[in-house]
């Protein structure tokens, strides 16, 4: 016992050098068979946002997979999602790179199509970041908003996606990605744009997935330029053609119905909806709100919600 | 007293004794240092404590210096129950003396005895117990000062102090004791914004804490008795011995203790969020800095944020013992 | 420790006696040396007793090998027996279940964590990393913040819940979307996130418990002075003959010369006056304060509106209201604010007070409580009094009753970190069946969620409303303004502030109109933080789900793309929101400074 | 006239304590009823509840406790010799260091902590309450401990040296015995902090069987129905321990208080 300071002393530097070991052997290593299973792992990886075993694993995909193959790529683009969505700090750099070089590789191809869009995605989200030092000219501080200018190139960008990609879905979520870009910008002439870009594009691409993205975004539109007829119009096709028909409706039944209603003067349209979210929706609380609001119509409601005193 | 200095030259005949720093120096520099200096860096952070660590500088700081004036109100609070609370300590000190005066040594043996005892009362029974003493309608302090009469003393001083708010007022004291008591009302020590702090402040009545007791019996041990005998000798009366042989004695614990009150008094949320909740009371009459951090930590993940608020408390903790020192000169 | 006496060697010698002499300078009343030294042994002897034996009972103590079976763990705030017992025998079932099929039991782990704590501790376990696999969310944090957790910890469960439960199958809701196998659809998504995140496994329901035998015996009286006509069964459903009622009772006296109190009162109860009475009474609001139209004001519509001085706290409209408010405020017993629940539950208990609000959680509890009374007596329940059409001054609001939204009890979610999510959703699918969740909630005596299921008698009387008002407002933006409205409504509802000067209900809509826009942009900011930091998160989720559609086998690949496709548009009309809501930021500006984050 | 006192001021201290005793007899409806005074009859099966919740934790409680109490004085001891015996360099910076760590608010660093602890492995783990709570108990007893070594008188040491003892002979010798109090003191301290701590015990440990009594007792303290019997008879029962080591530490606690805070 006569060493006693050092035994003490030693005690805690070997068990916490233990805790530390221990510490480190913690994470057991997966070893998958074929890059299948290892892209569906890595995906599985970052759905719980484990990026560490996430990259380990697309890498993995990637070496064991043929070079130039479906998997190849598809283990590339994982990996570069893997970057990309890494929380706190994302590698956009890293994931950028690769980006490029997919969407350089698979020329046409729908990896390709949707690399290119993520990088313009990535510069766009950018845009949006906290604490983002702004150029000057555009107001300060996390309220700042990306100018015109910043935007515009990121437009170029989804535009290059829709040029080299034709046919893709990624090229159709571009063209909507251009509309809302153009509509975000609040300023009229800029949502004008947007709202005459995406009716030009729906034209063209009557059967698109997108239509309903479309059709919401120049909803939206129309509200900032109080053009509530279109509104009307464009929130009507949009509940038309929406895909996930499952969803709960109710709100955007009851949207519509309000516009119409209150904005646009149309109270046949606002009746049946009002109507139609009382059937499909009974435990609803907005049925309240729509029953008062029917034994009103036709007569216009008494207080308008004063868009003039919003904007 | 203290160990001699050692410089460098002699120091590395010494080395060894480093190793008796090596125990304590693991245990806090992992469990308490390394949290504290995180906190700190952290403090020039945006930081929710997981997926968000952004470097934003120290606008933490300047958002706290020049937005948040709540925070620096709730110093004011602390003030208030910092000097209330140096107040309190005054029951300690008598007891310790009485204590200490007690002749007989086994029935002073035993007093100290019955003083340790009470620790263990987790402050969770105590709580409860003044929270119940506090009820307006069934608690015993009303109906005490129902019983007694003492509530109409009360109520009295209270209207002659609405009396004279009326033409002489220093920082609203006396308007505000007017409003206390009324005649035929159950005052609600815990609703009442007016009462809230005063109930925090009256709150462990006596205030006798059994540590400071020991500490300063400690200290009065070592008084030798023939100074008594002296001062006796000289027909000193109860008070003249207690300023002149016992105060002077006592006073360098008296300082310690009052760093630690002050320290208490802002750092110290567990009390306040026990007795009135996680907003600080109504109208948040009672709440303090470290109330303002655990908001922003826990209720607003705002932990970057908290850090930084961490860090001015300390400050001015350190301002205040350090006045605090140079107020009260040690007794020796 | 060594005893002196083995160690004879020369410096040591010296030190003893040095030691002594040191101790005898100062041993007044101080034992003697041996009587030290024995009690030490015994000390000693003791505690290393009792280290031995809880390190033997620690180490010895054997515990099921998590390695063999999934493990499933859940945390919640519901301390009574009955919930945990009610959880155990869901998982019994489950196990059982699982074993018919062949597959491996789980293992079951419940954190019952107390409410003190809850918010503390969610923060910390989603924070490191460590979560459950299922969490009770809702309480212990403002709801801002439980929203911010939702998006950013949180799986959302939007399309599960759009598809049938399995476990349904073969009973009358084979094929029903899940969704609509509970009592109210789970109602409508988290308006900030148009996500669905929780599943509710009981419906709550808010109504006035009160004590039948002192209502008679009272009510009676009063009939007896001719005050009342009749006595009452229960009390009156019109607010305004209710609040006299309370005022009549509140002049009477019990045996021991004590006022008898109307409303047992405390910060709990008026929680449940304001949700149920007085925000319903805000619904016109809605008209300036829904700005997208949802028929849903969120907070951050609030903000805005007020900013835009659209809502004005100061407007007769509002004034109105608060009225209201203060005059239920007024039936309280004093000093209610500085009491908690307990307090109110021992009022109640011991027939100082006749009306208790509370929820359907409180029944069984607060009905034993009643019969083990000294005096035991029967516990009624009245819905909340509505104003009628035809009241003389609040004639205005008179709409009917409150819609009651009763599925978003008991609400769990799965944390993003959990490692068997998959598990955790299937043993939530298998939980809200119509037997199993009338099981469950039978062993807790709360009311079954899902279509089809009985409550308890006790609990009929909980049928929830799905037709009625609801608030037109919400003030709680964040921590910031759910503390200044915590800190601020008490010196409205009882009058007087801190210097012990009457506070009115101007001085309250004056505080509003200007601090509370102050804090509600403090924490704005922070929303708008969070929707920008959530940009990353929401594509990320896309791009899962777009995986999932790249890597599908043909024969579901449309599947997977009508999943993605209900959700593209969240990250595509993102920043939009962002742009809009500066936008809004920028036209509303005041002209003071502070309020403009 | 002191007597008076004193007494006075114990009743008072011993109130909260007879609260608690009183309150663990009674069913909810005599707390209701009558929470001061004694009634009859005396709910005990409230005693037997209480156990039942409260037994499974006290070991953990024990083994947690005193193990970390033991490597804080040991830790304590060190540091108090190293920084009383001689001021080798450095010291005055470590020792403003330790005095600072007094004044850290922190509330803020629990989350820092858990993330510390979790790297570390120790999640879930009551080694990890262990050497935390051993941390804790550092800077304030060092604070104590070292005035307290600091008046061993000087020549007991030079006595040694001269007969050639090492640092640790000096240490094991001299400062561990004479310290005995003193140490006690710090050890009850210790023990009754780690004892009553639960907030981080909460956060850390997952599993029920790992808790504490106090993170038990939480568990009684049901929002809607509060046994307000059991849940004082589980207070009782937990304090129990700590008042039987409390009587036979006594002496050594009252003397070492003496002793050390002597200097402060």
């Amino acid at each position: 016992m006569r060493q006693d300071g050092p035994k003490v002393g030693t005690f805690f530097a070997l068990c916490l050098l233990a805790a530390l070991l221990l510490s480190g052997c913690n994470q057991e290593e997966t070893v998958h068979k074929n890059p299948q299973d290892a892209i569906r792992d890595g995906w599985a990886l970052i759905s719980i946002s484990d990026f560490d075993r996430a990259e380990i694993a697309f890498t993995q995909a990637a070496t064991s997979s043929a070079p130039g193959s479906r998997d190849a790529l598809l283990a590339r683009y994982g990996l570069a999602n893997a970057y990309q969505h890494r929380r706190p700090a994302p590698r956009s750099t890293d994931a950028l790179k690769l980006y490029g070089e997919i969407s350089h590789e698979d020329k046409g191809g729908e990896i390709g199509a949707w690399s290119a869009l993520a990088v313009a995605r990535i510069n766009h989200v950018a845009l949006y970041a906290v604490g983002r030092e702004v150029p000057p000219g555009s107001p300060t501080g996390t309220s700042a908003l990306p100018s015109a200018v910043e935007l515009d190139v990121i437009r170029t960008q989804y535009q290059r996606v829709i040029d080299a990609f034709p046919g893709t879905l990624a090229a159709e979520e571009a063209a909507i990605c251009i509309g809302n870009l153009l509509i975000e910008q609040i300023e009229p002439t800029r949502v004008a744009a947007g709202i005459k870009f995406l009716r030009e594009w729906i034209a063209l691409n009557a059967k698109s997935s997108y239509l309903n993205n479309a059709y919401r975004a120049i909803a939206v539109g129309c509200d900032l330029l109080k053009d509530y007829k279109g509104q009307l119009a464009a929130l009507l096709k949009a509940s038309e053609c929406r895909i996930d028909t499952d969803a709960d409706r109710s709100s955007e039944f009851y949207r519509i119905a309000y516009v119409a209603d209150a904005l646009a003067g149309e109270p046949d349209v606002a009746r049946s909806f009002y109507q139609r979210l009382v059937d499909n929706y009974p435990t609803n609380m907005r049925v309240f709100l729509c029953k008062r609001a029917l034994k009103r119509l036709p007569a216009p409601p008494t207080v308008l919600l004063i868009k003039e005193g919003a904007r | 007293m203290k160990g001699q200095n050692i410089s460098l030259r002699q120091a590395r005949y010494h080395l060894s004794i480093y190793l008796f720093l090596l125990p304590c120096a693991l245990f806090i520099g992992m469990f308490a240092y390394y949290p504290a200096v995180n906190g700190i860096y952290h403090s020039f952070f945006q930081w929710n404590g997981g997926d968000v660590d952004r470097f934003h500088g120290a606008q933490s700081y300047s958002k706290l210096f020049l937005a948040d004036t709540e925070f620096w109100l709730a110093f004011k609070n602390a003030l208030i129950l910092g000097i209330a609370n140096i107040f309190k300590m005054a029951p300690s000190i008598v007891t310790a003396v009485c204590l200490h005066r007690v002749r007989n040594a086994r029935l002073q043996f035993v007093y100290r005895v019955a003083f340790v005892v009470p620790m263990v009362i987790p402050i969770l029974v105590t709580t409860y117990l003044w929270k119940a003493i506090y009820d307006p309608s069934n608690g015993a302090l009303n109906t005490i000062l129902q019983s007694t009469g003492l509530m109409k003393a009360l109520v009295w001083i209270s209207s002659s102090a609405a009396h004279l708010s009326e033409n002489f007022d220093p920082l609203g004291f006396f308007s505000w004791l007017g409003a206390l008591f009324r005649a035929g009302e159950n005052p609600a020590w815990l609703g009442t914004p007016s009462l809230a702090m005063l109930a925090l402040i009256l709150r462990d009545f006596p205030w006798v804490g059994t540590f400071g007791v020991l500490v300063y019996l400690a200290v009065l041990q070592s008084i030798p008795r023939d100074i008594y005998e002296a001062a006796e000798v000289d027909g000193a009366g109860w008070l003249s011995k207690f300023r002149y042989i016992e105060l002077p004695m006592i006073l360098r614990q008296v300082r310690i203790m009052m760093i630690l009150v002050i320290m208490g008094s802002i750092n110290d949320a567990g009390l306040v969020m026990a007795m009135f909740g996680i907003e600080g009371g109504p109208g948040g009459v009672v709440q303090v800095p470290a109330l303002f951090m655990y908001r922003e930590a826990f209720q607003n993940q705002n932990l970057g944020y908290a850090c930084a608020i961490g860090v001015v408390m300390f400050a001015v903790i350190l301002i205040c013992t350090k006045l605090n020192d140079w107020l009260v000169k040690p007794g020796d | 420790m060594k005893p002196v006496e083995s160690r004879p060697t020369g410096f040591w010698r010296r030190i003893s006696e040095r030691f002594n002499s040191q101790r005898n300078a100062n041993g007044n009343g101080a034992p003697a040396d041996d009587g030290q030294r024995r009690v030490n042994r015994i000390a000693v002897a003791l505690v290393a007793g009792t280290f031995l034996w809880s390190l033997s009972h620690v180490l010895l103590r054997q515990r099921i090998d998590e390695t063999a079976h999934p493990v499933l763990s859940l945390a919640h705030w519901q301390l009574e027996p009955g919930i945990r017992t009610g959880m155990e025998t869901m998982a019994r079932r489950y196990n059982a279940m699982r074993r018919s099929r062949g597959l491996p039991e789980v293992i079951f782990k419940q954190y019952p964590i107390s409410e003190k704590a809850y918010g503390q501790w969610v923060t910390t376990q989603l924070i490191g990393g460590t979560a459950p696999d299922l969490i009770e969310m809702g309480i212990g944090l403002p709801a801002a913040t439980w929203v911010n957790y939702r998006g950013r910890y949180f799986v959302p469960l939007t399309q599960e819940i759009m598809r049938p439960n399995p476990y349904n199958a073969g009973t009358p809701l084979e094929n029903v979307p899940w969704k609509e196998t509970f009592l109210d659809g789970l109602g409508n998504p988290i308006s900030e996130l148009q996500e669905y995140y929780d599943i509710g496994l009981s419906a709550f329901g808010q109504r006035i418990f009160f004590n039948q035998a002192l209502l008679k015996k009272l009510t009676a009286k009063l009939a007896s002075e001719g005050k009342i006509p009749a006595a009452l069964d229960e009390p009156p459903g019109d607010l305004r003959a209710f609040l006299k009622l309370c005022d009549q009772i509140m002049e009477l006296k019990d045996e021991r010369g004590r006022n008898y109190m109307s409303l047992a009162g405390s910060k709990y109860q008026m929680g449940f006056m304001v949700k149920q009475i007085i925000d319903p009474l805000t619904m016109e609001l809605l008209d300036k304060v829904d700005l997208n139209h949802s028929a849903d004001a969120s907070s951050e519509e609030t903000f805005f509106a007020a900013r835009m001085g659209r809502l004005k706290f100061s407007d007769p409209q509002v004034l109105r209201i608060a009225a209201i408010w203060k005059e239920i405020a007024k039936r309280f017993q004093p000093g209610w604010n500085g009491l908690d629940r307990n307090d109110a539950v021992q009022l109640f208990v011991r027939q100082q007070c006749l009306f208790f609000a509370t929820g359907s959680w409180d029944a069984s509890t607060l009905k034993v409580q009643a019969e083990s009374s000294e005096t035991p007596f029967p516990v009624g329940i009245a819905k909340f009094p509505v104003i009628s059409p035809n009241d003389p001054e609040w004639g205005e609001f008179g709409w009917g009753p409150t819609y009651e939204k009763p599925a978003t009890a008991f609400p769990f979610g799965i944390p993003s970190q959990s490692n068997n999510r998959e598990l955790a959703l299937d043993f939530l699918r298998f939980i809200t069946t119509r037997e199993n969740n009338q099981i469950l909630n039978d062993e807790i005596e709360w009311i079954p969620v899902i279509k089809g299921a009985e409550p308890k008698p006790l609990l009929r009387a909980f049928q929830p409303t799905f037709e009625g008002m609801y608030r037109g407002w919400n003030l709680e933006l964040g921590s910031r303004t759910k503390t200044f409205t915590d800190q601020i409504e008490p010196l409205m509802e009882i009058g007087e502030d801190d210097k012990g000067r009457s506070f009115t209900i101007l001085d309250w809509a004056e505080h509003m109109d200007t601090e509370w826009v102050d804090a509600a942009a403090r924490d704005f900011e922070k929303r708008d933080e969070d929707e920008r930091d959530g940009l990353q998160t929401k594509n990320a989720l896309a791009a899962v789900l777009r995986a999932k559609m790249l890597l599908a086998a043909p024969e579901n690949r449309d599947f997977h793309t009508r999943h993605y496709f209900g959700y593209a548009s969240v990250p595509l009309e993102a920043n939009k929101n962002i742009a809009l809501w500066q936008a809004w930021l920028r036209e509303t500006a005041p002209a003071k400074k502070g309020a403009q984050p | 006239m002191k007597h008076g006192t004193v007494v006075g001021v114990l009743l008072f201290a011993f109130f909260p304590l007879y609260m608690m005793l009183n309150i663990s007899f009674k069913s909810n409806a005599q707390y209701y009823s009558n929470s001061v005074g004694v009634t009859l009859p005396l709910h005990t099966e409230n005693w037997g509840r209480a156990w039942q919740i409260v037994h499974e934790y006290l070991p953990n409680s024990l083994l947690v406790s005193i193990s970390s109490t033991l490597l804080g004085v040991v830790g304590a001891l060190c540091g108090a010799y190293f920084f009383a015996r001689l001021r080798m360099p450095g010291a005055r910076i470590l020792w403003a260091l330790l005095v600072i760590l007094l004044m850290m608010p922190t509330i803020s660093n629990l989350v820092p902590l858990f993330v510390l602890l979790k790297n570390l492995n120790l999640l879930n783990t009551l080694t990890a309450l262990i050497l935390v709570g051993a941390a804790t108990m550092q800077a304030l007893s060092i604070f104590i401990l070292r005035d307290f070594v600091a008046n061993i008188p000087n020549d007991l040491f030079e006595a040694a040296e001269i007969d050639g003892a090492s640092h640790f002979q000096q240490f094991w010798n001299i400062v561990v015995p004479l310290s005995g109090p003193i140490a006690g003191t710090i050890a009850v301290n210790g023990f009754l902090q780690s004892w009553n701590e639960f907030m981080l015990g909460l956060v850390v440990i997952r599993d029920t069987d790992l808790w504490t009594v106090t993170i038990g007792l939480l568990r009684l303290d049901g929002e809607y129905l509060k046994e307000w019997g059991t849940l004082m008879a589980g207070y009782c029962i937990s304090s129990i321990p700590v008042i039987i080591l409390f009587v036979f530490t006594m002496r050594l606690f009252i003397r070492g208080m003496t002793e050390g805070a002597v200097k402060g």
